[in-house]
C-alpha cells in the first residue's frame, strides 16, 4: 500500500432515525446503516466492499460520493476532508471522485447525448473551452473502446455493455483520483461482463485511478480487486489483501459466503455451511457480534454480549471475531514485549 | 420420456420486424431429471419455456411450428381450456422475480388456495386450508399457520420465492420449470433456495427445467444442460461432459469468461461484440460474428448438429468446426 | 285618463265583485304548473324584496284597490270604496266586510291593513316604495274596524296606484297570524285573502298554492297552481312542450320556436314596459370635475347621430317580433300628464333611421370616421332575455357610421353599482326599462333629478320644473309643466326609445284557453284567477 | 393509521380554513349585495340602512373576524336572498340532492369506464379498444350544457322517454347523471386502461395464468383488483369535477341542488349562501379525498399510512 | 422488462430513422381534423372567412345554412344577430387556441415549476405545494369563476386566469410525482457526483425527462379547457359576448335549438371535433411516449 492512501475513511457512521407507531406509542429507533467503518484505498488500487444486500456497502459509497452526510467519522481524499466543502474545494472534490452505477439503463439520462453525458463533470466544474471538452470526450470515448463519432447519439442507441462504457468514460473525463464502481457488471449480459471487467482493469493502469468496488459476487471481487473488505450489518467483519482472504477466509460469515457461492465446475465440492434465517433488521441489530444469531461457530456468551473488535490477524489480515481473540491478544502482547 | 420438444419455433411479430425468438429448438426431459437451459438475456430461453405452456407473450408472440410431447400428447395442439388443466397441475413454473410474481393485493393463503382450488376441485374448504399450510411447511416456511394471512409485502424476498415455489409444487406437478428463480436473491438465501429445490426434487421425483444465465447454477443443480444462443440450442449434453469438453465456441467462451472463486485468474477471456439484436436477420451460424474461428461458410450456412461428442451419445453441438474430427473433444 | 284617475279616486264605486267572471269553471286538471325564471327573492315576507318578486304573492294576496284584468283600471277589491281629502294629504279606505283570511285567521279589519303598513315601513323594508311608506306617510289611523286613513306629510296625488298592485306593494296580510307567531309564522306560511292560499314552498324549486273553497269573490279555475322556478329558458320550453308544465315564460325568440310546436303566446292586455337605451353621464348641472368635457355624448348632434344610425324598426321587428308599441318620448304615455301628440309626427324626421344623416351630424360635431368611441355595457337585464341581443346589435349600426363601439360585458349587479355612483357611466350606453304605469312626475324624478338613482340627463331646467310640478295641483297646470319637460328632453335626444312591450306567457292550448291580465304592474304576471282552463 | 387520520384531519381543517379566507375575500370583491337585491328605485340612504343591518358597512377586518367567529360556531348567517333562511341550512337541505346526482353520475362513469378500460386493455388496438375509446372521448368532447339540452330534446321532448328536468323519480336522475358522468368516463377509462395494461403485463398475472386460473378470473380478479388502485387516487379529483359539472348541469336540468342554489346566490351577491356553499363543497371534496385515502389502504395492503 | 429493453436497442437505429418511423405512424385523421378545424382557420382566418364575424344584419338573422335552403352567401347560416356562423367559427378557432394556449402555458409553467421544486427539494417546499394543490382542488373552479366574473367582469384575461388556476394544480401534482421519481434515479445521482448544481439537475436532467408527461398532459388539457370555457360562457362568465368563441356560440345558440338548431350545432361540432381529435392525439402520444407502454 502506498504511503499516502487516495482515500481514507475512519470511523464512518450513518444512522437513520425512524419513528414508528406501535400500539399508539411513538417509538424512535435508529437504523445503523453504516456503523463505524474504516478503510483506506491506496493509489491506483482497488478495494472491494463485499456483502449481501442491506449490509451498508451502498450507503458507504453514497457517503463517499457526498450524496449523503455521515452521522460521524471522517472521509479524506488526499489532504481534503470531505465535510463542509465549499466553492473551489467542493468542485475539486467533485472532479476527483466519480462513480459508475449498477444499472446502465437508469444511470444515463435518456434525454442527453453521449457527449453531454461524458463531458458533464467537466462542464459543471470548470470553465473550459469547447474545443478542449470535445477533445477530452473523444479521448475518453476512445479509451473505453467507443467510436468518438457516436458522441452525438443518445444512450438508447447503445447496448448495456456500451452504456456502461459510456458511464465509465464520463467518470474518467475529469481525470479523477477515485471511481466508485457500484455493482458495475451485475446487470450486464454474461458474455459482456468479461470485456467490461477487463476494460475497468486496463483503464485503471492507464488513468492511474483508484477503485472502490461495491460488489456481492465474490468471484468478481477476486478478479478485480487488490484488497477486500467483507461487510455485515453496517460493519466490516473481515478485511485483507485479496489473495490472503481467498486463500484463507477467517470470519465465519466469510466462510459461509464462500460455501454458498456457486461452483465453477460440477466437480467442485464445497464445505456445507448453510446459514439459517435471514439477515436481521438493521433497525434492531443483535447485541454483541451482529452475526451471532446465525453463526455456526458461535463460541459462547461472549458473542452475544461483546462486540468483537476488528483486529489484525497474522500481519495484515484483519478480522472481527472472538474466535481469534487469543491470537490477537498474543500478538499485541508480543508486540509490546 | 416426460417431455419431448421437437423443432419448437416461436416468433414475435412486431410492426417493425419478425423476431425469431425461438428458432427450432429440440430437447427432452426425463422423469426426476434436471435440465439446465443456459443463455443470455434475449436468447429466447424464457419465451421457449412459456411456449411450452402456450403462454408466449401475446399478441406479438405466436408458436409457428414444432411439437412438445408431454407424455406423448402434443401440448402445442391443445386448446387454451385444455392447457388450463395442465398449467399448474402437470407443469408448473417458478418465475424470476419473487417481488413481482405474487399479487400484492391478495394474501399468501388466498393465492395458494387458488392454486389448490383450480388444481383439485375435490378438496373441501378445511382440506384446502390444511393443504396450504402443509405445502408452506414443505418449503420450510416457519410458522405457516400465521403466514397464510400475510400479504406479500410483509415477507422477505427469500420467503416470497419460497411461496412461489409452494404454489408451483402445490398440485404435485410432473414438471417444474424454474426461470432464473434465484437471480434476485442474496447469496446465502440463494444457497438455501437451491438446497430446497434439490430436496423437493429428491422427495417428489419431479422433472425440473432450470432456466439460467449462470453456469454456476448449472454446475450445482443440473444433470444435463442445453446452451441457447439467439433462439437456437447450440450445444447440449450431460453437465460434466459440457464443462470438461465444451465443443461450441460460444460455450467455451462463456465458461472461460466467468471469473472463478477457486483460483486466481490473470485475465478473463473476453467475448468480442454484442449479442445479436432481436429482429436482426441472421443467416448462418448465429455466433459467427463474434466467433474467432468463424469463416465464410459459418456466416452463410447454419451448421448441422454433431452428435456423440466427447464419446457421449447425448452430447451434441452445432458448429462447422466439428466436421474436423480433430476438433471433437474425446473423453478422457 | 289622468282625469279619470283623479275622478276614480273620489268616486265611490259600487262593488262590481266577480259577477262578470262567474262563468269560470274549475278545470279537470289537478294542478296547473307554470314555469318561470326564479324570482330574485323567494320569501313570505312582503317587505323583503322589490317588485319583481311579487309574482309569488299574486295568487294568494290581495290589495286594497284592484286592477281591471282587461284595462288595468282601478277597481274595488278589499276596499269597497276610497276617497282622498281635497289637498290629497289623507286617503281613506272603506273595507269590504266579511272577507275571511286563509286558514281561519278571521275576517279582514282595518287593523290588518295597518299591520301591513307597519311591515312595509320597517327599517329593513326593501320594497320599492319603502321610502314613501317610511317618510311620506305620517301615520295610518284606524277609524273603525272597516275604515282606515293614511295621512301624508305633503300632498300625495298618486294614492290609487300606491294602494293597488300597480304601484305600491301593500299586499294585505293577517295581523292575527303575526300576533300569534311573529315573523317565524310568516316564514312558515303566508296568510292572505286571495283566491289561492299557501300550500308549500321549496326555495329555488317551486311554490304551490291551492284553491280556497267558496272564496268570497271568485272561483279558482284550478285546484292547485305550482309556480316552478326554472332558470334555463330552453329547459322551460322543453317542459312546456312535453306537457310537464302548462305555461312558461319565454323570451320572444324561444316563444317563436314554441309557437312552431303548437304552443300559444298570450301577451298581457296592456303594455308592460318601455324599453330604452340611455346615453349615460349627461349631467349638465352638477359641475362635477369628473364630468369630462371631451365626452362626445355631451354634444346633442352626436346623440342624434347615434340614434339615427340605428335601425329601430329592425330591432323592433326582429328582436321584439313586432310586438312592440312605439314610444316616441319614453316616460310619457298618452294616458298620463304631459303627452304631446306632435312627437309622433316629428319622430321619423328626428329619430328615424338615416345613416347618411348620422354621418353628417357626426362630421358636424367634429367626429370623422373612427374618431369617436362609445362603450356599450352588455348584460342581460333580469326579465328581459332580448336585452343583450339589442345591445349587441347596436355595434354594427354604429360601426357603420364610423363610431367605434366597444361592447363590454358586465355583470348586472356590478353595473348597477357603477351606475348609481354619480359619474359611473359617464359616456356609456346600456339598456334599461321603465314601467309606463309610473306617472310622468315619478318618471322625471327618478331619471332626471340628481336626488334619485336614474341620473339619465340632469339639467337645471328640469330641476326647476320638477319643483313646480311637485306642488302643482291643477290638472291643466300639471299637464303643461310635464309637457314642457317632455319637449325639452325630446329635443335633446337623451335616449334611444326602443318602444313599449307586453309581458308574455306561452301556454299549452290544450290546457289554457286564455289568461287576461293587464300586465300593468311591475311584477310581470298577475290575475292568476283569470287563467281560463280548457273545459 | 390513527396518526395518519389525525394528520389528514389537521390538513383538512387547514384547507377549510384557507377556503374561508379565500371565499370571504372573493365575496367582498364582488361588490355590495344591497345594489343587487334592493329595488333600483331605492335611495342611497335606504341602501346604506340595509348594509348596516347586514353588518356590511363595517371595515373589512371587522367583518372578517365576525365572520370567522360565526363560522367557528357553524353559523353562516341568514341568506340575503331568501330572507329568514339560514344559509347553511339552505345548503344542507340541498347538498343531498347534489350528492345523489353526483353519486349516480359516479356510478354511471364507473359502470361505463371499467368495462371500456378493461376491454380496451385486454383487446389492445382492436376494434373494441377503438370503439370504447371513442365512446369515452365523446363524452369529454361535449359541453355539459350542450349535451344536456340535446338529451332533453331527444329523450324528453321527442321520444318522451324521460322527464325533461327537475327531481322526483329515478327517471329524473338519468339524463343529468349521464351528462355529468359521461364527461368523466374518458379520464377514468384511460387510467384503468393503462393500469390494466401494466397489470396484465406483470409477473403475477403470468403466474396466475401459470397456475391454470381461468382467464376471466385473471382479468377481473387479479388484474382489475390491482388496476383499480390507480384510478382510486383519481377519485378525489373526480369528485371535484363532478361537483363542478353539477353546477352547469343542475342549471340545465333544474336539479334542485347546491349548484343551482349557488348560481342564484352569486348573481344576487348572497354572501352567506356563497360562503356556505363553497365551504360545504370544499368539505365534501376534502372528505372524499380522505375516504379515498382510507379506501386506498383497504385496497392496497402495501400502504400502511406511515 | 430489461430483456425487452436490451433487445430493443441492439443495432441502434439512427435518430432520423426513428423520427421517420414516428411520423409514419402518426394518427392522420385526428391531425387532419385539428389542422382543418383549428390550426388552418386560426392562421388564415382573414382569408378564409367570407364575412365579418363581428357584425351582421338583424334583417338576416336566423337564416338556415345554404345547403338547407338558406341564402347562398351564408354557408352554415346566420345567428341571432345575422352574423355568418361559418366566419365566426373560423375566427373562433383563434380564441380557442388563445384560451387553451395561454391557460395551459401559464398554468402549466407555474404548476411545473412548483411541482419540480416540491418533488426535487422535498421538505417544506413540498408541504406547501401539496397543501396549495389540495386547496386549489377543493374549491370548485366554476364557483371561483362566477364570483370573479361578478367582481371584475368576464374578460379574456379572467377566463385565462381561471383556467390557469385550475390547471396549475393538475400540473403540480403530476410533475411533483414525476420529479420525485426522477430525483431518485441513478443519473441524477451521477450528475450530483459530477458536481452539477440543483438548477442544472432540475433543468437539464429532470425537466427533459418529464417533457413527455408534460406534452401528453397538455394535449389532454386542451380539450378540457375548450369545454370548460364553454361552460363558463353558458353561465355568462366566459369569453365576452361579441367574440366568436365556440363555447359562447353554443351557449347563445342553445335557445334556438328548435327553430334554428344550426347556431349551436356547428360551433358545437367544431368543439367536439377539436376536443375529440386533440384527445385522440393525446392518447396516441401517451401510448407512444409513456415508456411503460412502448416497451411492450
Amino acid at each position: 500500500m502506498a504511503s499516502q492512501p487516495t482515500l481514507r475513511v475512519e470511523g464512518l457512521k450513518r444512522h437513520f432515525p425512524v419513528t414508528m407507531w406501535r400500539r399508539l406509542k411513538r417509538v424512535a429507533a435508529v437504523v445503523k446503516a453504516v456503523d463505524g467503518v474504516s478503510f483506506d484505498v491506496g493509489e491506483g488500487e482497488t478495494l472491494a466492499l463485499v456483502g449481501e444486500s442491506g449490509c451498508g456497502k451502498t450507503t458507504t459509497a453514497k457517503l463517499i460520493l457526498a450524496l449523503d452526510t455521515p452521522t460521524s467519522g471522517t472521509i479524506r481524499l488526499g489532504d481534503t476532508d470531505v465535510q463542509n466543502l465549499h466553492g473551489e474545494a467542493y468542485r475539486h472534490y467533485r472532479e476527483q471522485v466519480q462513480a459508475v452505477f449498477q444499472d446502465p439503463w437508469s444511470s444515463l439520462n435518456p434525454r442527453m447525448r453521449v457527449k453531454e453525458i461524458v463531458s458533464e463533470p467537466l462542464v459543471v466544474n470548470r470553465r473550459r473551452s469547447r474545443r478542449d471538452i470535445r477533445a477530452r470526450v473523444a479521448e475518453v470515448l476512445e479509451a473505453v473502446g467507443l467510436n468518438p463519432a457516436h458522441a452525438d447519439r443518445f444512450p438508447h442507441e447503445f447496448s448495456g455493455g456500451q452504456r456502461q462504457r459510456i458511464a465509465l468514460a464520463s467518470a474518467l473525463s475529469s481525470d479523477p483520483k477515485l471511481i466508485i464502481l457500484d455493482e458495475p457488471v451485475s446487470s450486464l449480459d454474461v458474455s459482456i461482463r468479461a470485456q467490461t471487467m477487463n476494460l475497468f482493469r486496463d483503464l485503471q493502469g492507464q488513468f492511474n485511478v483508484s477503485y472502490l468496488l461495491i460488489v456481492h459476487d465474490l468471484a468478481v471481487a477476486r478478479y478485480m480487486s487488490d484488497e477486500v473488505a467483507v461487510m455485515y450489518l453496517g460493519k466490516i467483519v473481515e478485511h485483507a489483501r485479496t489473495e490472503d482472504l481467498f486463500s484463507e477466509p477467517l470470519h465465519p460469515y466469510t466462510k459461509a459466503l464462500f460455501a454458498a457461492a456457486l461452483p465453477g465446475h460440477p466437480d467442485v465440492e464445497r464445505e456445507e455451511i448453510v446459514l439459517e434465517g435471514e439477515v436481521p433488521s438493521p433497525i434492531d441489530p443483535p447485541s454483541g457480534c451482529p452475526f451471532h444469531p446465525r453463526c455456526p461457530m458461535k463460541i459462547g456468551e461472549i458473542c452475544e454480549t461483546t462486540v468483537p473488535a476488528l483486529r489484525t490477524h497474522q500481519g495484515r489480515h484483519a478480522v472481527s471475531c472472538h474466535l481469534y481473540d487469543d491470537e490477537a491478544a498474543a500478538a499485541t502482547a508480543s508486540a509490546e514485549a | 420420456m416426460l417431455l419431448e420438444v421437437k423443432d419448437l419455433r416461436t416468433y414475435l411479430f412486431t410492426k417493425r420486424a419478425t423476431v425469431k425468438a425461438v428458432d427450432g429448438v429440440s430437447f427432452y426431459l426425463r422423469r426426476g431429471e434436471t435440465l439446465g437451459i443456459v443463455g443470455e438475456s434475449g436468447s429466447g430461453k424464457s419465451i421457449m419455456a412459456l411456449s411450452l405452456l402456450q403462454m408466449e407473450p401475446k399478441p406479438a408472440g405466436r408458436i409457428v411450428g414444432g411439437e412438445a410431447l408431454f407424455r406423448g400428447d402434443d401440448l402445442l395442439r391443445k386448446s387454451q381450456g385444455e392447457m388450463r388443466t395442465i398449467r399448474g397441475r402437470r407443469i408448473s413454473m417458478i418465475l424470476q422475480d419473487p417481488q413481482t410474481s405474487l399479487n400484492p393485493v391478495f394474501t399468501i393463503g388466498n393465492q395458494l388456495n387458488e392454486a389448490f382450488v383450480t388444481g383439485k376441485q375435490g378438496l373441501a374448504r378445511g382440506g384446502v386450508r390444511k393443504a396450504v399450510v402443509d405445502v408452506l411447511r414443505k418449503v420450510n416456511i416457519a410458522d405457516p399457520e400465521r403466514r397464510v394471512t400475510a400479504f406479500p409485502h410483509q415477507l422477505s424476498g427469500g420467503m416470497k420465492q419460497r411461496v412461489v415455489g409452494a404454489i408451483a409444487i402445490s398440485c404435485s406437478p410432473d414438471i417444474v420449470i424454474a426461470d432464473e428463480p434465484t437471480t434476485s436473491l442474496d447469496l446465502t438465501i440463494q444457497a438455501q433456495y437451491l438446497r430446497l429445490i434439490k430436496r423437493l426434487q429428491d422427495t417428489t421425483g419431479v422433472g425440473v427445467i432450470f432456466i439460467t444465465h449462470d453456469f454456476g447454477i448449472v454446475a450445482k443443480m443440473c444433470d444435463r444442460v442445453a446452451v441457447m444462443y439467439a433462439g437456437k440450442i447450440v450445444e447440449h449434453g450431460p453437465v460434466r461432459s459440457i464443462f470438461n469438453h465444451p465443443s461450441h465456441p460460444y460455450t467455451q467462451a462463456l465458461i472461460n469468461s466467468v471469473p472463478k472463486l477457486e483460483e486466481r485468474t490473470e485475465r478473463l477471456y473476453s467475448i468480442p461484440g454484442q449479442p445479436p439484436a432481436p429482429g436482426q436477420e441472421l443467416v448462418g451460424c448465429r455466433f459467427a460474428p463474434r466467433c474467432e474461428f468463424a469463416d465464410e461458410r459459418c456466416r452463410q450456412e447454419y451448421p448441422p448438429q454433431f452428435e456423440g461428442l466427447s464419446r457421449h451419445s447425448e452430447h451434441t453441438a452445432d458448429c462447422w468446426r466439428l466436421e474436423d474430427p480433430t476438433w471433437r473433444p474425446s473423453r478422457h | 285618463m289622468r282625469r279619470g284617475l283623479l275622478l276614480a279616486s273620489i268616486l265611490v264605486l259600487a262593488s262590481l265583485g266577480s259577477t262578470a267572471f262567474s262563468q269560470v269553471a274549475v278545470s279537470e286538471l289537478e294542478r296547473l304548473v307554470i314555469a318561470l325564471p326564479p324570482v330574485a327573492t323567494e320569501t313570505n315576507r312582503i317587505w323583503a324584496g322589490s317588485w319583481v318578486m311579487h309574482t309569488q304573492f299574486e295568487p294568494m294576496l290581495e290589495t286594497l284597490i284592484g286592477n281591471d284584468p282587461e284595462t288595468g283600471d282601478p277597481i274595488p277589491r278589499l276596499a269597497e270604496r276610497w276617497e282622498a281629502s281635497d289637498d290629497f294629504t289623507e286617503w281613506t279606505f272603506y273595507l269590504r266586510q266579511g272577507v275571511p283570511f286563509h286558514f281561519g285567521y278571521g275576517e279582514l279589519t282595518a287593523e290588518d291593513v295597518k299591520h301591513t303598513y307597519d311591515l312595509l315601513s320597517r327599517d329593513d323594508s326593501q320594497v320599492n316604495m319603502a321610502a314613501v311608506w317610511r317618510d311620506r306617510v305620517a301615520e295610518a289611523v284606524v277609524v273603525d274596524d272597516y275604515t282606515i286613513s293614511f295621512r301624508f306629510h305633503e300632498p300625495y296625488i298618486d294614492g290609487v296606484r300606491l294602494f293597488s298592485r300597480t304601484g305600491g306593494e301593500m299586499y294585505i296580510t293577517s295581523k292575527a297570524q303575526w300576533d300569534e307567531g311573529g315573523v317565524a309564522a310568516v316564514d312558515e306560511r303566508i296568510v292572505g285573502t286571495g283566491v289561492f292560499r299557501f300550500q308549500e314552498r321549496t326555495e329555488g324549486v317551486n311554490l304551490i298554492v291551492e284553491a280556497v273553497e267558496d272564496h268570497w269573490r271568485d272561483v279558482a279555475p284550478f285546484r292547485e297552481i305550482e309556480l316552478r322556478w326554472v332558470p334555463d329558458e330552453t329547459t322551460r320550453m322543453a317542459q312546456l312542450l312535453t306537457g310537464e308544465v302548462h305555461a312558461a315564460a319565454l323570451g320572444r325568440d324561444v316563444a317563436e320556436s314554441a309557437e312552431g310546436q303548437g304552443m300559444v303566446v298570450i301577451p298581457s292586455r296592456r303594455e308592460n314596459m318601455q324599453r330604452f337605451v340611455p346615453f349615460g353621464g349627461l349631467y349638465f348641472n352638477t359641475g362635477a370635475p369628473e364630468i369630462r368635457e371631451d365626452n362626445p355624448l355631451l354634444d346633442r348632434r352626436v346623440r342624434q347621430a347615434l340614434i339615427k344610425a340605428v335601425d329601430l324598426e329592425a330591432i323592433q321587428e326582429e328582436l321584439y317580433k313586432g310586438r312592440v308599441t312605439p314610444a316616441f318620448r319614453t316616460g310619457w304615455v298618452p294616458q298620463h300628464e304631459g303627452w304631446n301628440p306632435e312627437w309622433a309626427e316629428r319622430f321619423d324626421e328626428m329619430y328615424g333611421y338615416d345613416p347618411e344623416r348620422a354621418r353628417e351630424l357626426l362630421q358636424e360635431a367634429g367626429y370623422g370616421p373612427g374618431q369617436m368611441s362609445v362603450r356599450i355595457n352588455l348584460y342581460e337585464h333580469p326579465g328581459q332575455p332580448e336585452s343583450p341581443y339589442v345591445l349587441e346589435s347596436l355595434q354594427p349600426f354604429w360601426e357603420a357610421v364610423g363610431v367605434e363601439a366597444n361592447v363590454t360585458p358586465v355583470d348586472f349587479g356590478t353595473f348597477l353599482a357603477r351606475w348609481f355612483e354619480d359619474q359611473g357611466v359617464h359616456g356609456e350606453v346600456w339598456i334599461t326599462r321603465n314601467t309606463p304605469l309610473r306617472t310622468t312626475q315619478e318618471f322625471i324624478e327618478f331619471w332626471h333629478t340628481a336626488a334619485a338613482n336614474g341620473k339619465l340627463f340632469l339639467d337645471d331646467l328640469i330641476e326647476e320644473k320638477i319643483v313646480e310640478l311637485r306642488f302643482a295641483v291643477d290638472p291643466e297646470e300639471r299637464d303643461t309643466i310635464a309637457r314642457e319637460i317632455g319637449d325639452f328632453l325630446f329635443e335633446e335626444f337623451v335616449l334611444i326609445p326602443l318602444g313599449a312591450t307586453h309581458v308574455e306567457i306561452v301556454v299549452d292550448p290544450d290546457v289554457i284557453v286564455d289568461w287576461a291580465w293587464p300586465g300593468q304592474a311591475p311584477t310581470n304576471w298577475t290575475h292568476f284567477y283569470m287563467i281560463e282552463p280548457v273545459r | 393509521m390513527l396518526r395518519y387520520l389525525i394528520k389528514r384531519l389537521g390538513q383538512t381543517v387547514f384547507t377549510l380554513f384557507a377556503v374561508t379566507v379565500i371565499v370571504f375575500g372573493l365575496g367582498r370583491m364582488t361588490g355590495d349585495p344591497a345594489t343587487v337585491l334592493m329595488p333600483v328605485e331605492a335611495r342611497q340612504e335606504d341602501r346604506a340602512r340595509i348594509m348596516e343591518l347586514w353588518g356590511l358597512d363595517q371595515p373589512l377586518h371587522v367583518q372578517y373576524l365576525r365572520y370567522i367567529g360565526n363560522v367557528l360556531r357553524g353559523e353562516f348567517g341568514d341568506s340575503l336572498q331568501w330572507p329568514g333562511r339560514d344559509a347553511l341550512e339552505l345548503v344542507l337541505l340541498r347538498i343531498g340532492n347534489t350528492l345523489e346526482l353526483g353519486l349516480v353520475a359516479l356510478l354511471f362513469a364507473v359502470a361505463l369506464a371499467v368495462p371500456i378500460g378493461v376491454f380496451s386493455a385486454v383487446y389492445k388496438n382492436s376494434a373494441i379498444d377503438h370503439v370504447g375509446k371513442f365512446i369515452a372521448l365523446l363524452g369529454q368532447s361535449l359541453p355539459h350544457f350542450w349535451i344536456g339540452i340535446v338529451f332533453i330534446w331527444i329523450f324528453a321532448v321527442n321520444l318522451r322517454w324521460l322527464p325533461t328536468s327537475g327531481r322526483g323519480t329515478w327517471q329524473h336522475l338519468i339524463m343529468p347523471a349521464v351528462v355529468i358522468g359521461w364527461f368523466q368516463v374518458a379520464a377514468l377509462m384511460r387510467l384503468i386502461r393503462s393500469a390494466m395494461l401494466e397489470s396484465l403485463d406483470s409477473e403475477y398475472i403470468k403466474l396466475a395464468r401459470l397456475k391454470g386460473v381461468r382467464e376471466r378470473i385473471v382479468i377481473w380478479k387479479h388484474a382489475l383488483r390491482n388496476a383499480a388502485i390507480v384510478p382510486l387516487t383519481y377519485f378525489g379529483i373526480m369528485i371535484a369535477y363532478l361537483v363542478v359539472g353539477s353546477i352547469t348541469t343542475e342549471v340545465v336540468f333544474s336539479w334542485p341542488g347546491v349548484g343551482l342554489l349557488v348560481v342564484n346566490a352569486v348573481t344576487a351577491r348572497d354572501f352567506p349562501v356563497v360562503q356556505a356553499v363553497t365551504i360545504v363543497f370544499a368539505f365534501v371534496i376534502v372528505l372524499a379525498n380522505l375516504v379515498v385515502d382510507v379506501l386506498y389502504g383497504v385496497f392496497d395492503p402495501r400502504i400502511r399510512f406511515e | 422488462m430489461r430483456e425487452a429493453q436490451a433487445s430493443a436497442v441492439g443495432a441502434g437505429p439512427t435518430r432520423a430513422r426513428l423520427a421517420w418511423r414516428w411520423l409514419r405512424e402518426l394518427p392522420l385523421l385526428p391531425i387532419a381534423i385539428i389542422l382543418v378545424v383549428l390550426v388552418i382557420p386560426a392562421i388564415f382566418a382573414e382569408y378564409l372567412a367570407p364575412h365579418n364575424p363581428y357584425s351582421g344584419s338583424l334583417r338576416a338573422r336566423l337564416q338556415p345554412p345554404a345547403f338547407l335552403g338558406g341564402p347562398s352567401e351564408f354557408l352554415l347560416g346566420t345567428d341571432h344577430q345575422g352574423r355568418d356562423i361559418f366566419s365566426r367559427i373560423i375566427f373562433g378557432s383563434r380564441i380557442s387556441i388563445a384560451v387553451a394556449g395561454a391557460g395551459i402555458l401559464i398554468g402549466g409553467s407555474i404548476g411545473t415549476t412548483l411541482g419540480l421544486i416540491a418533488g426535487y427539494f422535498r421538505g417544506v417546499a413540498e408541504t406547501i405545494v401539496t397543501r396549495l394543490v389540495d386547496l386549489t382542488l377543493s374549491i370548485p373552479a366554476i364557483l371561483v369563476a362566477l364570483v370573479v366574473a361578478a367582481a371584475i367582469g368576464a374578460r379574456f384575461t379572467t377566463v385565462v386566469a381561471i383556467v390557469a388556476l385550475v390547471l396549475w394544480a393538475v400540473y403540480a401534482r403530476q410533475v411533483r410525482a414525476e420529479a420525485l421519481k426522477w430525483a431518485q434515479s441513478d443519473f441524477v445521482a451521477r450528475a450530483r457526483v459530477a458536481g452539477a448544481s440543483h438548477f442544472r439537475i432540475i433543468v437539464r436532467h429532470i425537466l427533459p425527462n418529464i417533457a413527455n408527461t408534460l406534452i401528453v398532459l397538455s394535449t389532454l388539457q386542451v380539450g378540457f379547457v375548450i369545454v370548460f370555457e364553454g361552460s363558463l360562457s353558458f353561465l355568462g362568465v366566459g369569453i365576452p359576448r361579441p367574440n366568436p368563441a365556440w363555447g359562447l356560440m353554443v351557449a347563445d345558440g342553445r335557445i334556438h335549438v328548435v327553430s334554428a338548431w344550426w347556431i349551436a350545432f356547428f360551433p358545437g361540432l367544431a368543439i367536439m371535433l377539436t376536443v375529440l381529435s386533440v384527445n385522440m392525439l393525446g392518447d396516441w402520444l401517451r401510448d407512444r411516449l409513456d415508456p411503460k407502454l412502448t416497451q411492450v
